[in-house]
């Protein structure tokens, strides 16, 4: 969330910038970026692990939809994590109503095909696990700049390395997908026609994502050349300009997240739960 | 050195022991009077999977505790290799969102960056690749491109891009063009044999996990005898395949891209059917997923029919993405692709680099 | 041969909403030589992707040979009008330099003869002549480019587009792209270049066209362009005439634009004395 | 600081003949060097030996001696002569980390990995945007500006190192004259405040602008050297594969047509 515009008086001078590291505009944003991560995945999985369909919905509500309101993020929260799992929830939905085996309630038919009420039940509790997981995905995503989680786990101790390849991961993503538009454009430039039917479709295959694979490995060498003029093979940790701020309170947190999903897993391996 | 690998196999034995035992298909619980859960075998792939992961990570606190450095795996992480992950992990983001969205056809290609990381620098990096592949596109990179369901799935990109590593390391990928006629077909025997039988018992093990009162309900439904000829037709096409790569590019190599990509992708279909049919009900939106229907249809339960889907879709996607890996690596100049840790057994026999000395040296450090 | 015309050509590009061209009007006739400059964002690529279908009209038309071009797909287009891309690597995919420059003319449908013939001819003119069988990334980055320019070539396509054709060329490599441009013109077709070479505007092209804020602000020949009149038009561009054409005004001898004019000029001033 | 080499040759991994030959350079402090010479004639290749780069990243094979004020290198590991020796690469783009979302933290990212304490990284950044002029660009992201302004950030990233001397590979090849002209001001006021550069470019325009002293390779071997006015006026140049500045161009051109060149010299010096 860089800011354009002329400088404020506060970076004249030769300190840390005012637009690194900016707080995020709510409390739960300001929250450590592994708090938000830990919040999330504990959602997931335990959706997964309770299985039914009012834990999933208990956990939307209280780790999904509450946090989501006090961040201000709940229409986007709702659009993207319904985009997001569309395409899964119709699968699931038209796989397991109609194909459950043995299924007796018989709802409606289609031809050979029969609708069954355990089918329906198992389609609904998948629906509510999915929602739960994109939903808790979602809500990180939206609350968390990705390089300010990773700032975090380097500062923890994550290697420098590691932290690298996540960084750049974020950027090469879109930048890839530039490339592919451009190469696109070079070869309809070069008379293939992407325009026909699948199987022409399929023959543009190898000279779009060829080039794209090949131009980028051919970068490889003067990018790494590029980073070890600036000192990148050092062995060991390297300076970090700033990090997330974190308190006790929210470590407790995060063990206490943790140690509810071990006993909810360990409940469902033990076959007490529902 | 011993000592590490010793650690490594003991924590393996453990953990795939605790796993079997008492996890299995964590879902159903354990079966009273038989020592394992039945049902639950199906997941043994997963557990294995994860007692894999925990050697590695013994091995590496041992080797760490011995010599306060892991030296042994990260001579596997050179400047070059870690740049290159960047750009093999938006490869398998890039194009398995492309592949997944567009053409809804039962392969992912989702793997190509694992599996040429793995190949051009060893099995470490590659499983690293993988993991991260599948962690950054849950949690980081941003719709239309992120996909909720990956995170789960990052135990079999690990397994991939191990499996990966070792098949570069032993030469599998390097070119062997316009070989003599008679070692190609001596070679193309061996390879539709190895085929059939690794075809053959990926059936048997099918069959034994899905238990025989599945079998009699499946073989009596037509759906189950459609799947039947579409694998025996896959396997087919496979053999075709091979045959047209080996005898009409003349390039041996040809053979052990396919049993490469046989390999790994029964070994994926194994590992990723307990976790697709567990966290997912079997589904995860991509082309995959009518053939889940198919097996549901068939009367089979979400576990087997999402092992049947695996058993079928994995191995092809697995060989079609080792064929690009491999072209690429054709494609690649040998300047690329020669500085790579496992760059050297990519490169035709003959091309490695003359060294005579008169003065010329190498790097010092 | 072909006729381009764009009538009150615009452009006004979707996500950001930028007004890239604002109502062009060009006539390009076939055979002609024509260079296309202005500062970056003045609607040059704009325009030229506009050319070979890449980007459709927002407003007004592009004629070819009089038929409005919008009812052409793109590899329809590519037939008529080749493009030259600045980047080689963003199109370069063949692991051979003669599989490369044969992918554009195949995919035009040629075969046999005439596609070995085409593709021999591209690889002469542009030098790559014996490297055939090479890796292309085995070679530099200015003969990449050069391979980019044969691998359009030899599609011979009436109308040739090229995109900053001598940036990152050395004087063997500027050299190769004149003489592609001279023997493009001397077989007839019609040649565009988008560059900011002055000199290579001054020296091989007999019209140039000025680009302003997605506006053509001058249409004429390079002593009308780069001689004393309209300099301020010029620039107002900020874009900076051949340095000989700056000597050539400041010496009292407008009109001369290349090196060759420029010296001629003075031998006709000085011998008189 | 005195960087010297001593009959250096190298020879690319997996090619059997030499790129570079018998190379004898000096690059005393405060002073700018030019290297000019056809495509592939051994100018990147001469700049990745005396980095270091060349065999140390990319391997290949080394002969002869280079040393730092008679101290031999060869031992030095890469991120210990990168604080001695900078090098910048013709492509802006593939010179930006990829992990930076400000200029600021691209420019810092140097300093971050020499694990240098804080307060020293944020003077070093901050004193190289200034360096260059480019302080007002500190927010933006890197990715989002023009080439010259990246190559300029790049410059930067390697003044933040702290290096004796600076080594640009073609920084201006794929500008174009608006960003030519920044990168070239900028590393004139580099060299104005005594900054000791080694820079290779085809413009011979740029060489004429910034170097006191230029080298000229053909074939991997050095072919001319000496004060810049006398090489680029060389005419031998355009066998070289060089093609002099305009203004040489125009000098000659007047000289071998029999025009008094003195008229066209003293026009020419106002331009």
């Amino acid at each position: 969330m860089a800011r354009s515009g002329r400088l404020s008086e506060a970076t004249a001078g030769r300190g840390l910038p005012d637009f690194l590291g900016r707080p995020g505009p709510t409390a739960y944003h300001r929250l450590n970026p592994l708090t938000k991560a830990t919040i999330a995945t504990t959602t997931a999985i335990a959706a997964v692990a309770l299985g039914g369909l009012i834990g999933p919905a208990v956990l939307v509500a209280v780790a999904v939809v509450g946090p989501a309101i006090a961040a201000g993020v709940l229409r986007d929260l709702v659009r993207t994590s319904v985009l997001l799992a569309l395409p899964i929830a119709i699968s699931a939905l038209l796989v397991n109503l109609f194909f459950f085996p043995g299924g007796e309630g018989e709802l409606f038919r289609i031809g050979p095909i029969v609708a069954t009420e355990e089918g329906l039940g198992l389609a609904l509790e998948i629906l509510a696990r999915i929602m739960a997981i994109s939903g808790a995905v979602t809500l990180f995503y939206l609350t968390t700049r990705p390089s300010d989680l990773v700032i975090d786990l380097e500062r923890r101790g994550m290697g420098s390395r590691v932290a690298f390849v996540a960084n750049a991961s974020v950027q090469t993503v879109p930048a890839m997908v530039e490339r592919a538009g451009q190469i696109t454009d070079a070869q309809r430039a070069r008379g293939l026609d992407t325009e026909g039917g699948v199987l022409r479709r399929l023959r543009g295959i190898v000279p779009i994502v060829g080039p794209v694979i090949l131009g980028s490995i051919a970068e490889v060498e003067e990018r790494s050349m590029a980073l070890e003029a600036r000192g990148f093979a050092r062995p060991g940790r390297r300076t970090l300009l700033w990090a997330p701020a974190d308190r006790r309170v929210e470590a407790l947190i995060r063990w206490g997240l943790l140690a509810a999903l071990v006993a909810v897993i360990a409940l469902r391996i033990s076959g007490r739960l529902p | 050195m011993i000592v590490r690998w010793i650690a490594a196999l003991l924590a393996f034995a453990i953990v795939a022991g605790v796993g079997l035992v008492g996890f299995g298909n964590f879902l159903t619980g354990v079966d009273e009077g038989v020592f394992y859960d039945i049902e639950g075998a199906n997941s043994f792939g997963l557990v294995f999977a994860v007692a894999v992961v925990m050697a590695f990570v013994v091995y590496a606190a041992v080797e760490y505790a011995q010599t306060r450095s892991l030296s042994s795996i990260t001579r596997q992480f050179d400047t070059r290799t870690i740049v290159l992950m960047p750009v093999a992990i938006a490869i398998n983001i890039v194009l398995g969102a492309a592949v997944a969205s567009a053409l809804k056809i039962p392969i992912y290609l989702d793997s190509i960056g694992t599996i040429l990381v793995g190949a051009l620098a060893g099995p470490i990096p590659g499983a690293l690749t993988g993991f991260l592949t599948n962690l950054l596109w849950t949690y980081v990179v941003p719709p239309p491109f992120n996909s909720g369901a990956a995170a789960a799935f990052a135990i079999v990109a690990v397994v991939i891009g191990i499996l990966a590593g070792f098949i570069g390391r032993a030469g599998w990928l390097r070119p062997r063009p316009n070989q003599p006629m008679r070692s190609l077909v001596v070679w193309a025997i061996i390879t539709v044999v190895v085929i059939a039988a690794m075809s053959y018992l990926a059936y048997l093990g099918y069959i034994a996990i899905i238990g025989p009162v599945a079998i009699e309900v499946a073989n009596s439904n037509p759906a189950f005898v459609v799947l039947g000829y579409l694998a025996l037709a896959l396997v087919a096409g496979t053999v075709l395949g091979l045959l047209y790569l080996l005898f009409a590019r003349r390039d041996l190599t040809a053979a052990f891209v396919v049993v490469g990509g046989l390999l790994t992708g029964i070994i994926a279909a194994v590992i990723s059917a307990p976790i697709a049919a567990n966290v997912f009900g079997g589904v995860t939106g991509a082309g995959t997923d009518f053939l889940v229907a198919a097996f549901r249809q068939a009367g089979l339960d979400v576990a087997n029919a999402t092992l049947g889907q695996g058993l079928i879709s994995d191995p092809i996607d697995k060989v079609t993405t080792f064929f690009v890996v491999y072209l690429i690596i054709i494609a690649l100049p040998m300047r690329a692709k020669a500085r790579f840790p496992q760059g050297e057994r990519l490169v035709e026999r003959g091309e490695a680099s003359p060294t005579d000395d008169d003065g010329w040296r190498g790097a010092a450090v | 041969m072909v006729e381009l015309r764009t009538e009150g050509l615009v452009h006004v590009y979707r996500g950001s909403g930028v007004r890239a061209l604002d109502g062009v009007d060009l006539r390009i006739g076939p055979g002609e030589r024509v260079a296309i400059i202005g500062q970056n964002g003045s609607g040059k690529s704009t325009l030229v992707r506009h050319l070979n279908g890449l980007l459709r009209p927002t407003a007004g038309r592009l004629l070819i040979d009089g038929v409005d071009a919008r009812r052409l797909r793109v590899a329809e287009l590519a037939a008529r009008v080749g493009v030259v891309f600045q980047d080689p690597d963003r199109q370069i995919f063949s692991g051979a330099v003669v599989d490369e420059v044969r992918f554009g003319p195949r995919n035009l449908g040629r075969s046999g003869a005439a596609l070995r013939e085409s593709v021999e001819e591209a690889l002469e003119l542009t030098g790559l002549a014996g490297q055939e069988s090479r890796n292309p990334y085995d070679l530099g980055q200015a003969r990449r480019k050069l391979l980019a320019l044969a691998s359009v070539l030899a599609m011979r396509t009436p109308v040739l587009v090229l995109d900053e054709p001598s940036t990152g060329q050395d004087r063997a490599g500027a050299a190769r792209v004149r003489s592609v441009i001279e023997s493009v013109a001397a077989a007839g077709r019609t040649l565009i270049a988008v560059t900011h070479d002055m000199e290579l505007v001054a020296e091989l092209f007999e019209r140039v066209v000025v680009m302003r804020s997605g506006r053509v602000i001058l249409d004429g020949s390079p002593s009308d362009a780069f001689g004393g009149r309209r300099l301020d038009l010029l620039r107002s561009t900020n874009l900076e005439p051949p340095v000989a054409a700056r000597v050539a005004s400041r010496l009292g001898v407008p009109g001369a634009v290349t090196e060759a004019d420029l010296v001629a000029a003075l031998l006709r001033r000085e011998l008189p004395q | 600081m005195t960087l010297t080499l001593t009959g250096v040759g190298y020879r690319y991994a997996g090619t059997s003949d030499a790129a570079l030959l018998d190379i004898d350079l000096e690059l005393r402090s405060g002073e700018v060097v030019g290297l000019a010479g056809a495509s592939e004639s051994g100018k990147t290749t001469l700049c990745l030996v005396t980095s270091g780069l060349a065999p140390r990243a990319i391997g290949g094979l080394l002969r002869g001696r280079i040393t730092i004020d008679g101290t031999d290198v060869d031992a030095w590991p890469m991120h210990r002569l990168s604080q001695e020796i900078g090098i910048g690469f013709q492509s802006p783009a593939s010179q930006l980390s990829q992990v930076a979302g400000t200029v600021f933290e691209e420019v810092a990212f140097g300093p971050m990995n020499l694990a240098l304490p804080r307060d020293d990284v944020l003077d070093r950044t901050w004193e190289a945007l200034e360096t260059l002029v480019i302080r007002d660009l500190a927010d933006r992201d890197p990715r989002r500006l023009s080439g010259g302004q990246q190559q300029l950030v790049a410059i930067a990233g390697l003044l933040a190192m702290r290096p004796a001397h600076l080594i640009l590979d073609e920084p201006t090849a794929q500008l174009d004259p608006q960003g030519t002209r920044l990168v070239t001001e900028a590393l004139a006021r580099l060299a104005a405040n005594g900054a000791s550069i080694l820079v290779a470019e085809q413009k011979t325009e740029v060489l004429a602008a910034l170097a006191s002293r230029t080298v000229v390779l053909e074939a991997g071997r050095m072919v001319l050297a000496g004060a810049t006015g006398e090489v680029l006026g060389d005419p031998r140049l355009p066998e070289l594969g060089v093609t002099p500045p305009a203004a040489v161009r125009l000098r000659h051109a007047a000289r071998d047509a029999g025009l008094d060149a003195r008229m066209l010299d003293e026009v020419h010096a106002g331009g």
